[in-house]
């Protein structure tokens, strides 16, 4: 864990470094791109989005492209956050409380570390997607490449391409829901970077406990 | 002289590619079907140079014969007409087009000189008076009026002349009139081999 | 050959209505291949790239008289070779013009995603449009006679246009014209349905042929380009014709199930989100605990 | 060809052999599948290679390259053996039922009587007609008259045949026929050709069954080319197929005939123009010493009838004096005089042969010195390039005419010819750039004597001309020189006529309007009273006159540019009979005749044999001969005058036996072995090859043999490329990048190479590099128990091309390997099966 000093003067806390709001931002901006493009070829009723991204050829050509970046960001995050992304005996109660998660009754809801199961959840759903694109991307991106007799694999990139991006497009709309909607100053973090102790003390109760036991020690 | 097979791909790539740049089409968006490219092209009737089926061939050259026109070839197919071909070729008389257009056709008379190693440009006047000059040296120089039991004969025995398959039946008649009346015995022709 | 039969049918990746949808189709449009009189000389590739005005290209000698081993962006037809031993020892030369079939249901349309990158005229052609095609290649998957070729040039996919801006001035398709020895026939698909029919007949009556027959695959509702073979039973001797070519079912599956669910889940997930939002609001932030162990004021 | 493209049409059997047409006329090919679709024809490919012809067969045989007469000498056989033969054709169109002079000797030892092993030549007098009337049922022993010793001068046909209709007389054609070909059992023919037993009498019967149980019906037709003609005994082998066709009644029938498919556009105009040394147009013979003037030699050229009594015989020919009078008047307009013998004087009079081989002979041996080539690249066309590049280093000049850079042109930077070398060869070059096929007008013969005018469409490029200015160029200049300056006998080059609106550029109209001929005064048709007025064109060759008032500069061309206007420009479409006959479209020569000697496909009392392929009959009730094809025959003799419908033959029938050394090695093909061959003769092992072949004496006259060499090698086309021209199109090049050398699976394994493998084929007298091509279209051949390997190379690779400039191709041409041995009649080279070795290099 870095050793920047998480409980601000300004009595808030920190909930992003820089580099990490940089690295979510250059992921979030090149899936959103993908996601655009992507559902421009998905079905000819979106088809004017690729019109108004520059061209249908454009984004065709860019696409991939942007797709490499969005990977890097993913692998960047992958850096940053493996660790804390781990399981912990507490997730397993804390997906048995999930209801009492969506219905808001948060008080019967175990305490979260910095990251809850949920967004555990989602940084694993994205890694593991973004890899699965990355290897049907690239067959897809280079269709002409692929010999007549490994045809099953272009079959299978056509296939899992679009599966792959269904479970991210799931996985984005709950987590733009919850970073705007439903959890009011989570935008904020991965903005500014910071967040409100109490915040902190709600959403993730036992990471706000280790960052008070931490500066205690000092 | 010669273009080389490789810049000639190279022009060629270059020219198809110039259209489409990084996916920006220059073409308006709705042209569904392209324009028929022999539409207004002057067609001429010839016969392929090739087999002895004697298919006959369309050329297609640009303009309409108005005389400020320099005909060009831009398209050869069969004459659907020709009882023997109606309107078929084969891969010889399909590319036909690459034979007229060809940057490899010969287009100015050269002389090799004894015991050089190149070809020298030369005009046409001093192409022709030089080989008319061999010609009468060699005739005269080896024609014989009679032959040993003294019948007259009349005969040039130091030239030959070979004619190829391909040229008109004009041509081969006004061969053999001027070539047997120069003497010529060994007057022989793609026919024999 | 009437304008209307270049009526447009079918648009890839089109949202709404097609101009040409439900016309009177006067006729469609067939090539017939007939194998058996196949020469292989190959004036049908020369034709074609004569007429379409593409670059040549280098080949090498690869121990067979076919000029390159599969078509090219800019070689759309290819007749090819294979020496084939007949049960009784005896040799065949098969000799097939490989080119785009030109299917009544086109896989290469089906995948498409680009708007208007592919039509289907109501004469049956299934046409590639230069101008909106968008490079991606799904065709190719689509495609289930390997004929769509990616040009890394152009960045786009090209393929035969069975002559369209001959057909639809009256004329013949090029290696139509070219064909010496009458192998390639055209006509409307009934016509050289029959056409190939009565050789096939002919074969096996006469020719000692007893499996002749035509190749008119049902699985892409037929094709504009018909074979006629000495053994229908075994296509895939004529250079990997495809006994029973269909639209692949990855393609299948994508086009309609996959894309319905996924339409839905997303729709579902939007309105999903919402309603969640309606029903329990955002969550709140404890501020009052906080306040009350002093951590805040 | 007989017959014509479109005709093959009609017929219910093809026999392709010694020929690729599927690969080297593939539009006329089509006519071979429309048969095939519309009749069921069926067609036999017989070939040393599985071509793509073979592709398309019904059968296929793969035969060893150059045993063509011992196949079809055992067809002969198989017809006679099984009576699948046209009986009644054969009596009275054949000269089957003639008595051939006692003395005459069949090959049983491979020689024919009166062979002079000195000169190596024969002398024909016993290959003749028995003289005398009716011989049915008389003994030969009391009725032969005395013998008489061989003549001087040179044996003629007696007028009056004797002949017995029976066919039974011992020494009547048939019955030698019969003897002949006796040998050749389906047994020999195996242990010769390769061809199993089984798989020959297949083919055999699968051929004569368009006359089983004598069904006169159906029709078949044989069909060839090079693959016939490039050998030592190439006159022989397509003479054997004309007697096949002869015994089945197949000539002058639509669907028939012996097909010839001349492999370039206008080598049937170049042969009808006479550009070869022993010819004049329209097939005059060219003179020679012994015609020491016009009357003697004109006796000499034109025969007389020699017939049995009581049939009637046109002999055409008779009329010969006409021909070359009308030609001489072309030649040399006012100084042909009936006092000057029409400048008989004027033509050079050859006295050995000049032909193609010996060109470069007598080069190389320093005879001629200088040469025009036109269009044709002779270092490529070999046989023998090396010493075709030998010879021309001997020369003082050469000039070609070319539309691209050609190996002839420079055969001094060959490869292997140093830069020092260089320097050393003398030889003067000029190299002019010619017009192209599009560039020019003018008219082209095609194999079905189609006479076809084409229009030029684009100006020559740079400074290229047109070939006919050029040849007109030069000799207006060599004329103006002897003008001043004199020399040897400068009279016919001085009294040429020239006759062209502008000189140096002759109109190709005008000249086809000379070729065709005109009235020189006034002529009248006695008969009809219609009367040709002076200067006008004529109609065709029957107007001919032998006193000088017409002027004909070819007469099988007289008619194509009458006064009606140009023949050769009709574009008819129209075919009423359905027959392929289109007699309104351009011209055919003779008399826009399509089907050549079409009396023969009447029976003897004028009936079509099938009434459905009606070409021509007998209208008794207009007492003439109508058609939908011009009558080849006296339009007013009816049937019971008995004229034979072979009116060019001086018997008026075709000739089963060629009497008095019309081909001058055998009234009756014989099976010769080519010059190399795996195996000796097995037939006559003492007399393996054809006994008039001439022997060349330089230095790279070698010859293999099978102990060093034991693969038999042949050279064709391929239907991608066209001789050595097409290397230099993108196009064709693309196709065919390279060249290659087909071998069998099994000589590739037993030499351990894989396809594209660079391998050498080596010959006595050469190398060749190319990749392998391992294929199975050629198949290990067991000859006499020996097995034999072929291979096959295609010739259209030299050393200057696209490829080839581009460093890509191995620079040897196909003709590295060939032998220069000819045959006697034609004069052609052997190209076809000679002995190689192969190599891995």
């Amino acid at each position: 864990m870095s050793r920047e000093p998480y409980l601000l003067p300004n009595g808030r806390v920190l909930r992003y470094t820089f580099r990490e709001r940089l690295v979510h931002w250059l992921a979030g901006v090149s899936y959103v791109y993908l996601l655009l493009t992507g559902l421009a070829f998905w079905s000819p009723w979106l088809f004017w989005i690729a019109v108004v991204l520059g061209s249908p050829t454009i984004s065709r050509a860019f696409h991939p492209w942007i797709g490499i970046v969005f990977l890097i960001a993913v692998c960047l995050m992958y850096s940053m956050w493996a660790a804390q992304m781990g399981e912990t005996s507490a997730d397993k109660a804390w997906w048995q409380a999930i209801g009492h998660y969506i219905r808001n009754e948060d008080r019967q809801v175990p305490s979260a570390d910095r990251f809850n199961p949920g967004q555990k959840l989602l940084f694993w759903g994205f890694f593991w997607n973004a890899i699965v694109l990355l290897l049907s991307g690239l067959i897809l991106w280079f269709p002409q490449s692929i010999p007549w007799n490994l045809r099953f694999l272009h079959l299978a990139a056509v296939l899992i391409h679009p599966i792959s991006t269904l479970l991210t497009i799931a996985l984005f709309i709950i987590h733009v829901y919850m970073g705007t909607a439903m959890e009011r100053g989570a935008f904020g973090s991965v903005i500014r970077g910071d967040v409100s102790r109490a915040w902190a003390d709600t959403h993730h109760h036992s990471w706000y406990q280790q960052l008070l036991r931490d500066s205690a020690r000092k | 002289m010669e273009t080389s097979r490789r810049e000639f791909f190279k022009i060629a790539a270059v020219g198809g590619a110039a259209a489409t740049v990084f996916g920006f089409d220059l073409k308006p968006a709705y042209a569904q079907l392209k324009e028929l490219k022999i539409a207004r092209a002057t067609e001429t009737r010839s016969t392929c140079p090739y087999c002895a089926v004697g298919c006959g061939v369309l050329i297609y050259t640009i303009g309409d014969r108005a005389k400020n026109v320099t005909p060009q070839v831009i398209h050869v197919e069969g004459d659907p007409d020709h009882p023997t071909n109606r309107g078929t070729l084969c891969p010889k008389g399909s590319s036909l087009e690459q034979d007229m257009l060809n940057p490899r056709r010969l287009t100015k008379p050269q002389v090799r000189r004894p015991g050089a190693t190149d070809w020298e440009d030369i005009s046409w006047n001093d192409a022709l008076n030089e080989i008319a000059h061999w010609t009468k040296k060699t005739r005269d120089a080896t024609f014989v009026e009679k032959d040993a039991n003294g019948r007259t004969v009349n005969r040039c025995e130091g030239i030959s002349f070979i004619g190829g398959c391909t040229d008109t039946n004009e041509f081969n008649y006004l061969v053999v009139k001027t070539m047997r009346s120069l003497g010529l015995v060994y007057l022989e022709n793609q026919a024999r081999v | 050959m009437s304008q209307a039969s270049t009526e447009i049918i079918r648009i890839s990746a089109h949202a709404g209505p097609v101009p040409g949808a439900g016309i009177d189709r006067e006729f469609q449009v067939c090539k017939l291949v007939d194998t058996t009189t196949c020469i292989g000389c190959k004036a049908c590739e020369v034709a074609c790239l004569e007429w379409n005005g593409y670059p040549f290209s280098e080949t090498t000698f690869a121990n067979t008289y076919q000029t390159m081993p599969e078509t090219t962006w800019n070689y759309w037809n290819l007749i090819k070779f294979n020496e084939h031993e007949r049960a009784d020892g005896s040799l065949m030369l098969l000799m097939r013009k490989d080119q785009c079939m030109h299917c009544e249901d086109p896989g290469c349309l089906a995948a498409c995603p680009a708007d208007g990158a592919i039509v289907q005229y109501a004469n049956g052609i299934v046409d590639f449009q230069e101008a909106h095609c968008i490079g991606c290649g799904y065709c190719i998957s689509g495609c289930p006679f390997n004929i769509p070729r990616f040009s890394p040039a152009a960045r786009k996919v090209f393929k035969c246009t069975l002559c369209n801006d001959r057909v639809s001035q009256g004329l013949e398709p090029a290696c139509i014209k070219a064909c010496p020895t009458g192998c390639l026939h055209f006509g409307t698909k009934t016509e050289m349905k029959e056409l190939a029919e009565t050789r096939a007949q002919q074969l096996r009556d006469q020719s000692g042929f007893p499996d002749a027959g035509v190749y008119d695959p049902a699985g892409v509702s037929g094709t504009h380009v018909i074979y006629v073979l000495h053994d229908a039973k075994n296509p895939e001797a004529y250079g990997g014709l495809p006994k029973d070519p269909h639209i692949p079912w990855a393609v299948q599956l994508w086009k309609k199930p996959l894309k319905w669910i996924g339409n839905l889940g997303i729709i579902a997930g939007v309105v999903g989100v919402f309603v969640h939002y309606l029903r329990f609001g955002p969550k709140v932030v404890r501020e009052d605990e906080l306040r009350s162990h002093g951590e805040i004021k | 060809m007989t017959n014509g493209w479109i005709d093959i049409k009609n017929t219910d059997m093809m026999l392709i052999m010694g020929g690729n047409p599927a690969e080297n006329h593939p539009c006329g090919f089509k006519w071979a599948m429309e048969a095939k679709r519309n009749r069921n024809a069926k067609l036999i490919s017989i070939d040393p290679r599985f071509t793509r012809t073979s592709a398309t067969a019904d059968l296929f045989l793969q035969i060893r390259a150059g045993t063509d007469i011992a196949f079809l000498g055992g067809l002969v056989r198989y017809a006679i053996e099984n009576n699948r033969i046209a009986k009644e054709y054969l009596i009275h169109y054949t000269n089957a039922a003639f008595i051939v002079k006692e003395g005459f000797k069949l090959p049983e030892d491979g020689l024919y009587s009166g062979f002079d092993s000195a000169s190596g030549t024969y002398d024909p007098s016993t290959w003749n007609y028995q003289e005398g009337g009716d011989w049915s049922g008389k003994a030969d022993t009391h009725a032969s008259p005395a013998h008489p010793a061989a003549s001087p001068s040179p044996p003629k046909l007696p007028p009056n045949v004797a002949y017995d209709l029976s066919l039974e007389h011992p020494r009547c054609v048939f019955q030698l026929l019969k003897q002949q070909y006796s040998r050749y059992t389906p047994e020999t023919v195996e242990r010769i050709t390769g061809i199993p037993k089984e798989q020959f009498l297949k083919a055999a019967d699968l051929f004569t069954s368009v006359r089983k149980d004598g069904d006169m019906k159906k029709v078949s037709t044989i069909i060839y080319a090079v693959g016939w003609t490039q050998h030592t005994f190439g006159t022989q082998i397509i003479r054997t197929a004309a007697i096949i066709q002869l015994l089945l009644g197949n000539v002058g029938r639509a669907g028939g005939g012996v097909n010839a498919l001349r492999g370039h556009s206008n080598i049937q105009g170049a042969t009808d123009m006479a550009g070869l040394f022993d010819s004049l147009p329209g097939y005059l013979k060219a003179p020679i010493p012994a015609d020491t003037d016009l009357a003697t030699y004109l006796k000499r050229i034109t025969p007389t009838a020699s017939k049995p009594s009581p049939w009637d015989s046109m002999n055409y020919y008779s009329n010969t004096p006409k021909f070359a009078v009308s030609l001489l008047k072309a030649m040399y307009g006012a100084a042909a005089t009936k006092e000057n013998g029409f400048a008989f004087d004027y033509l050079p009079k050859f006295d050995h042969d000049c032909s193609w081989t010996h060109i470069w002979d007598d080069m190389y041996n320093g005879r001629v010195k200088g040469m025009m080539a036109f269009g044709m690249n002779g270092v490529m066309i070999g046989p023998d390039t090396t010493k075709n590049i030998n010879a021309l280093k001997q020369a003082d000049w050469l000039v070609v005419g070319e539309i691209y850079p050609d190996e002839t042109s420079e055969f001094w930077r060959a490869p292997g010819i140093t830069a020092e070398e260089q320097k050393t060869i003398h030889t003067t070059v000029y190299r002019l750039p010619c017009a192209g096929f599009a560039e020019k007008d003018g008219s082209m013969t095609n194999s079905a004597r189609w006479v076809t005018w084409k229009y030029a469409a684009v100006p020559p490029p740079g400074e290229a001309r047109l070939d006919q200015d050029i040849v007109a160029q030069i000799f207006l200049r060599v004329q103006d020189l002897y003008r001043k300056e004199g020399g040897k006998f400068p009279d016919p080059i001085l009294n040429l006529s020239w006759a062209y609106a502008d000189s140096a550029h002759p109109a190709l109209s005008q000249v086809a309007m000379e070729v065709n001929g005109k009235a020189l005064a006034d002529l009248k048709d006695e008969k009809t009273g219609q009367v040709i007025k002076a200067g006008q064109q004529l109609p065709g060759f029957a107007w001919l006159k032998d006193d000088g008032t017409t002027m004909c500069g070819n007469w099988i061309y007289c008619g194509m540019w009458t006064e009606a206007g140009a023949q050769i420009q009709r574009r008819g479409t129209e075919d009423p009979s359905g027959l392929g006959v289109y007699p309104n479209w351009a011209w055919s020569w003779p008399a826009n005749r399509r089907v050549l000697y079409n009396r023969a496909s009447c029976n003897p009392e004028g009936r079509p044999w099938d009434p459905e392929r009606k070409q021509v009959w007998w209208n008794e009730a207009a007492r003439t001969w109508a058609g939908v094809d011009v009558p080849d025959f006296k339009p007013d003799s009816p049937p019971s005058d008995h004229m034979g419908p072979f009116i060019m033959n001086p018997e008026g029938v075709g000739r089963l036996f060629a009497p008095i050394g019309v081909l001058a090695d055998g009234p009756f093909p014989e099976h010769y072995e080519p010059f190399e061959s795996p195996t000796p003769n097995l037939l006559h092992p003492e007399q393996s090859n054809n006994p008039l072949v001439k022997k060349f004496q330089t230095p790279y006259d070698k010859l293999g043999k099978p102990d060093e060499f034991s693969i038999v090698c042949t050279t064709y086309r391929l239907t991608e490329q066209y001789h050595y021209w097409t290397k230099n199109n993108p196009m064709n090049v693309q196709l065919i990048p390279e060249p290659f050398v087909e071998i069998p699976v099994e000589l590739a394994e037993e030499n351990g190479i894989r396809g594209t493998d660079r391998i050498k084929v080596i010959s006595a007298r050469g190398t060749y590099i190319a990749k392998a091509f391992v294929t199975r279209r050629l198949k290990p051949m067991m000859i006499d128990g020996k097995k034999v390997y072929q291979i096959g190379l295609p010739i259209h690779q030299g050393f200057r091309g696209i490829t080839e400039d581009e460093g890509r191709d191995a620079r040897t041409p196909a003709n590295l390997l060939t032998p220069t041995v000819a045959d006697p009649n034609a004069h052609t080279p052997e190209s076809k099966g000679f002995l190689v070795r192969i190599e891995k290099v």
